[in-house]
């Protein structure tokens, strides 16, 4: 705790320093002025993502909390969150009228891997921020040809070579199945998975199953993941078809090294459904405190967050792992306007955004931070491994950068 | 005694277009009657304004009450069965079902299977196609089938739209020949409306004859025979 | 339903008169308007080419299709991957559309004509959920770009003309729309469209007279599929980006909805149709963010509630009435 | 072997599902001739109301069948309401309304439910039968229950009047007035009906797929495939080809194509069966003479 607290005194020291210096020099672009900041957000509030609006529920309660509390250098954030349905081009649509018509200062978590990539050139040929976008792909962190383009979380292919490696250093002759998603998201994380076995990958990976996101289970995929013969199974499904995939491991009687991926390692709305005994064993990664997990019941930045979602989103239910993802990407866009002080051009954003050093956030697990520079645009790229001891996560091994 | 059916006045509409422009008649219980008219002249739209399926104006009364505003479910539940133009059968339905829902609105189940038998006694035909869908039944059988099923109503007044329509002269004369034996049976009052002028006059009792959507003649079958107008007409002799 | 074709030349020449006017003003309209309204119309005109054409299948023709969205994807893929791999203009890649997608349509109306009403929408829907997994099956993802997609570039205006792209592919996309259109409304007005009709109302009536009613409804199919595969290419070309996802059958849907709101077998309904699904979803969004497809959907009961018989039929109500008032004898 | 015996025994479940769900289309086709697009949504709303009533501390069968009753309620109130006024102008007109309604119920559930999954509490006991690896007690008990609404909907159709004065109404509803059939109430009491059944698929799917407002957006084109592969007129034929595509599907995908095109090809067979038997597998073919 201690040179966490000095790092975070050397962060504010830095902020101030930089507000300070930059107080003489009121300047803005479009979507800034003295009393306010005006940002857009694409979310797929209705659709068949329209799970993930959630997210941008969060985003609006807890900026509501920020004004309340006086805003940012006197500036209240005006969040424009529109709907997409989860339709690229509905999105290009959207993020011209944000960016033309609104004239946000940036871009703030549009989310989905589809519809970020279809902005994703406009944005950067508008050299207009499109910050912390809500997907795991790869593709997000490449400032040499992308440089108003960063992502935020821990980008699906590390995940996948993170598994990869632990399975290379506890089960060098595992027999691999990989049940994934069939679309960007699951075959991205497939690749780092094979990435990280590196030429092995053809030996040990025995079976591979897809699922659509129309199905209604995924117990075929399961059963033939079983008949492979397989003693480790990579489970890279979002939350409903990872706790079927639990359930049914669990009920024919398989009992492999099971790997979940992060996306579903919420205990409120993965492990609890497809049922805590059945779950125990399970390891993922994690960067975050999840909420129901009894271990953070006392944490004083879970209380905090508590606290928060029971004043301003009071039907957002803590079970639901989006909201605290959402909770730590809007903190962490705070300490970019913080840092960026009256300085409110578009580059400046970016600059900023691109200079976060060893930044900590309440609902990040103890070590992981927060880390970019102009050549770095992966802001979380340090996880640690858990498993499921039927009750709660239980950390292991060291943080992996 | 009041008459068994009484029009005033009726007139009835398509949309926009009017149809009826005021027709009054009346018939005795028990009698049949015919109305006879050129295409077009309002014969069907009579027949299907009588049981509230058009849009109408003016009074309707089944013995004595009025049943002008009524819907054309709560008429038939009065004892109005209505053999419609096209014979109205229930085609993907076995002939058995269409009969069964003939005695419907009676909701009578202890009666039926004797009625289907009656029916079956003055169609033997049907009886053996009992369990055929009806849509497979040939032309004279259908018509049959959709005036036996009308009679499961126990119907007070049986209104038939062309019932020869379609059908052999000699199948003709056999579904008249019943009809008359059910008039004289059970009491039926029937209300006709017949292209074969001849047959119609030959069967009825009385006769209205239908000119642009109104009567222009109305009289007792038997003088009708004589009428110049009529014979021209419609008898072409 | 459409405006009744009226008997006299003059009344014709009129007709052409006013369709001119429309397509001029249509056509300074960009210069007006915000780059990001320009663009919004330009997807508003791809939208309408493809609801004339569903409209010629479902409208006109009688037969229900529930996968459009598959043909426009088609059409649209078919643009990205001929700009994306093999450098053809633009403009170039329309022909290529509408070619691939009328064979493409006619192939699929050839099987569909055995079905009817309810095992037709079946048949489209079921295309238009499978056509977004084949496009990111693996053995394609070397055209198609798997589920990444592909990125296109926008057109310049040519000739030094002083307008920019958006402006440029909304005046290119108006003039492919306004062909089309005039093709289509020639096509219906004519003896193919009274075939249709009566393919429609009267099948067996319709072969009697000696219509070749097979042949009629796969051609009405690919005709169908070609505008909607031209539409495509054009929404392909605006939006820059080609994706599965955007492609669902949430697509299709939209277009259904877009010509039963419109006005079914109306041509000017298309254009109401397209109207409504391009700005109507966005309505929804400002008015809830909790649920915006609640309201979309009442603002759809609440359209056939007032409209059953769509926007073109009011419209058309209400121009009549209009014109009759003056006195004039039409 | 083994592995093939379990991709049946998981198809068949599956296919169980889709039956259930087919099943209420069937109900919704025999009583108006249309099929409703809005039907899965239903379900899953009124399995959200079980749900509140569970987690409010009902008995389990004390939910269950205020279920059934409010979903009845339900289907009544919105045909009088929404579908009524229609009327029959327009069969696209109704289509649209189906799929205002289907939106409409997917985002209030959403809406006030949140999209976490919910786990669903079967009535079966959670041990398998006879220790079995493939099957759980509750896919058994669910076709069970799939079973006995099919007998029940037979019955219904083929012995009461009720049931063939619905039928009748539905093929023409000119005829039905004619022979004293309020057309209107049929209307209303098939949804009822088609709302009720498709309330206990709901109760019955949940558990096996959790509850969510998007569990029935797949499952809804498969059953809408089952019952026309069967013969959409046809209670039996809508089972029967519920438990087809679930096995075909399965061992299609397991076997011959994998996984990833499963859903295509599952698709192209089935519209390939209808351009062979446009009327399905088990449906009556309806002769019309001229």
């Amino acid at each position: 705790m201690k040179t966490g607290s000095l790092l975070q005194a050397t962060v504010l020291i830095g902020a101030i320093a930089l507000a300070t210096a930059s107080f003489a020099q009121k300047k803005y672009d479009p979507g800034a002025t003295d009393t306010e900041i005006k940002i857009g957000s694409i979310m797929p509030y209705s659709g068949p993502a329209s799970a993930y609006g959630q997210i941008g529920k969060l985003h609006m309660a807890y900026f509501q909390k920020i004004n309340d509390e006086g805003g940012i250098n006197g500036r209240k954030i005006k969040l424009l969150s529109v709907d997409d349905g989860y339709s690229p081009p509905k999105a290009v649509e959207m993020a011209r009228r944000l960016v033309e018509q609104d004239e946000v200062l940036f871009i703030f978590q549009s989310l989905g891997t589809p519809s970020n990539s279809a902005i994703h050139k406009y944005m950067n040929a508008k050299k207009v921020p499109h910050l912390f976008v809500a997907t795991g792909a790869t593709k997000w962190g490449d400032p040499k040809d992308f440089p108003w383009t960063m992502g935020w979380q821990p980008n699906y292919q590390t995940e996948g070579r993170i598994y990869a490696k632990d399975i290379l250093a506890t089960r060098p002759n595992a027999k691999i199945a990989v049940l994934y998603q069939n679309d960007d998201y699951g075959k991205d994380l497939l690749k780092g998975l094979k990435d990280g076995l590196g030429d092995k990958a053809g030996r040990l990976i025995v079976a591979e199953a897809t699922y659509e996101v129309s199905d209604p289970t995924v117990d075929s995929q399961i059963v033939s993941l079983k008949g492979s013969g397989a003693d480790v199974l990579i489970n890279i499904a979002t939350p409903k078809f990872a706790a079927l995939a639990i359930r049914k491991v669990h009920d024919i009687g398989w009992k492999p090294v099971h790997y979940l991926n992060n996306v579903s390692a919420s205990v409120g709305s993965v492990l609890v459904p497809a049922g805590l005994d059945k779950s125990v064993g399970l390891i993922t990664v994690a960067y975050q405190k999840d909420a129901l997990d009894t271990q953070w019941a006392n944490d004083p930045g879970m209380k905090e967050f508590v606290a928060f979602m029971a004043k301003y989103l009071p039907d957002g239910k803590l079970s639901d792992a989006l909201n605290a993802y959402g909770y730590s990407v809007a903190q962490t866009l705070v300490q970019v306007f913080k840092q960026c002080g009256n300085d409110l051009t578009r580059a400046n954003i970016m600059r900023q955004a691109a200079s976060l050093k060893d930044f900590q956030l309440p609902l990040l697990l103890p070590g992981i931070k927060i880390n970019t520079s102009p050549t770095d645009f992966y802001p979380i790229e340090s996880l640690q491994l858990q498993r499921f001891d039927g009750k709660q996560w239980v950390l292991f091994g060291k943080v992996i950068e | 005694m009041s008459a068994l059916l009484e029009a005033g006045q009726l007139e009835a509409w398509y949309g926009a277009t009017q149809v009826l422009h005021g027709v009054s008649f009346s018939m005795a219980p028990g009698s049949i009657a015919t109305l006879l008219g050129a295409n077009g002249a309002g014969k069907t739209t009579t027949l299907r304004a009588l049981c509230g399926m058009v849009r109408t104006r003016g009074a309707v009364r089944l013995d004595g009450q009025s049943i002008a505003a009524m819907a054309t479910e709560d008429i038939v539940r009065l004892g109005v069965a209505h053999v419609p133009d096209g014979r109205g059968t229930f085609l993907d339905l076995t002939t058995e079902e269409n009969l069964r829902l003939g005695g419907y609105a009676r909701g009578n189940r202890r009666e039926l299977a004797g009625d289907i038998e009656r029916m079956y006694g003055y169609f033997p035909r049907l009886k053996e196609r009992r369990a055929q869908q009806a849509g497979t039944l040939s032309g004279g059988e259908q018509q049959m089938l959709a005036i036996a099923r009308a009679l499961m109503l126990r119907p007070r007044l049986l209104l038939l739209d062309e019932p020869s329509f379609g059908l052999a002269p000699l199948l003709v004369a056999a579904i008249f020949d019943i009809l008359r034996t059910i008039n004289a049976r059970e009491k039926v009052g029937i209300l006709l409306v017949e292209q074969n002028a001849a047959l119609a006059l030959e069967l009825a009792d009385q006769v209205f004859l239908l000119e642009t959507g109104r009567i222009v003649i109305a009289g007792a079958a038997a003088t009708m025979r004589d009428n110049d107008a009529v014979r021209r007409s419609y008898l072409g002799y | 339903m459409a405006a009744l074709p009226t008997d006299s030349a003059t009344a014709r020449r009129n007709q052409w008169l006013g369709l001119a006017l429309v397509v001029l003003l249509a056509a300074v309209l960009p210069f007006f308007l915000s780059n990001y309204r320009v663009f919004q119309l330009t997807l508003v005109l791809a939208y309408a080419i493809v609801l004339l054409g569903l409209n010629m299948l479902t409208g006109y023709n009688g037969q229900i299709s529930l996968g459009h969205g598959a043909f426009y994807a088609i059409g649209a893929y078919t643009a990205a991957i001929l700009m994306d791999k093999f450098g053809v203009p633009y403009w170039l890649t329309l022909p290529a559309a509408a070619a691939v997608c009328l064979v493409a349509g006619f192939l699929f109306g050839l099987p569909a004509l055995r079905l009817e009403g309810l095992y037709l929408a079946l048949a489209t829907f079921a295309l238009g959920v499978a056509l977004p997994q084949l496009l990111k099956y693996k053995h394609f993802e070397h055209w198609t770009g798997g589920v990444q997609g592909i990125v296109i570039i926008k057109p310049d205006a040519p000739f030094g003309l002083p307008v920019n792209a958006d402006q440029w592919l909304y005046l290119f996309t108006l003039g492919v729309a306004a062909l089309m259109f005039i093709l289509g409304v020639n096509l219906l007005r004519g003896r193919i469209g009274r075939a249709l009709v009566a393919i429609r109302d009267q099948p067996i009536a319709a072969e009697a007279m000696g219509v070749d009613i097979s042949l009629y409804k796969a051609l009405t199919f690919g005709v169908s599929a070609m505008y909607t595969g031209v539409g495509g290419a054009l929404g392909a070309i605006a939006v820059q980006f080609v994706a599965p996802d955007s492609f669902t059958i949430f697509l299709s849907i939209a277009f259904l909805v877009g010509i039963v709101v419109g006005g079914l077998a109306s041509v000017s309904g298309a254009i109401y149709g397209a109207l409504f699904i391009q700005f109507v979803p966005n309505i929804a969004d400002q008015i809830s963010k909790a649920a915006p497809w609640a309201i979309y959907g009442v603002f759809l009961i609440a359209c056939m509630f007032l409209m059953p018989g769509g926007i073109a039929q009011v419209v058309g109500g209400a121009w009549q009435r209009l014109r009759r008032k003056p006195g004039k004898s039409v | 072997m083994d592995a093939f015996i379990a991709q049946v025994l998981s198809g068949l479940v599956t296919g169980g599902i889709y039956a259930s769900v087919a099943l209420a289309l069937v109900m919704i086709y025999q009583a108006t001739h249309l099929v409703n697009f809005a039907q899965g949504e239903l379900a899953m709303f009124c399995t959200y109301l079980a749900w509140t009533m569970l987690d409010a501390g009902f008995p389990y069968w004390a939910a269950f069948a205020a279920t059934i009753a409010l979903a009845f309620v339900c289907g009544v109130v919105i045909e009088r309401v929404v579908i009524r006024p229609i009327g029959e102008s327009s069969v696209l007109a109704v289509v649209v309304v189906f799929i205002g309604l289907l939106v409409i119920f997917n985002s209030l559930a959403g809406w006030i439910f949140t999209y976490t999954v919910k786990p669903f509490p079967s009535p079966f006991p959670a041990e398998p039968l006879f220790g079995n690896h493939y099957v759980s007690s509750h896919g058994i008990g669910a076709i069970g229950v799939t079973l006995v609404v099919l007998a029940l909907l037979y019955a219904f159709f083929r012995f009461t009047s009720l049931g063939l004065a619905m039928r009748a109404a539905a093929q023409n509803p000119v005829s039905a007035r004619l022979v004293g059939i309020r057309v209107g109430w049929t209307r209303a009491l098939g949804w009822g009906l088609a709302a009720a059944v498709g309330s206990i698929a709901g109760m019955m799917v949940a558990p096996t797929v959790y509850l969510d407002p998007n569990m029935m957006a797949g499952i809804l084109l498969y059953a809408f495939a089952a019952a026309l592969v069967g013969g959409i007129d046809n209670p039996w034929g809508a089972v029967a080809g519920g438990f087809l595509v679930g096995v075909l599907e399965n061992l299609l995908g397991a076997y011959v194509i994998g996984t990833e095109l499963k859903l295509t090809v599952a698709l192209v067979l089935i519209v390939g069966v209808l351009v062979i038997r446009p009327s399905g597998l088990f449906g009556r073919v309806t002769v019309k003479r001229v």
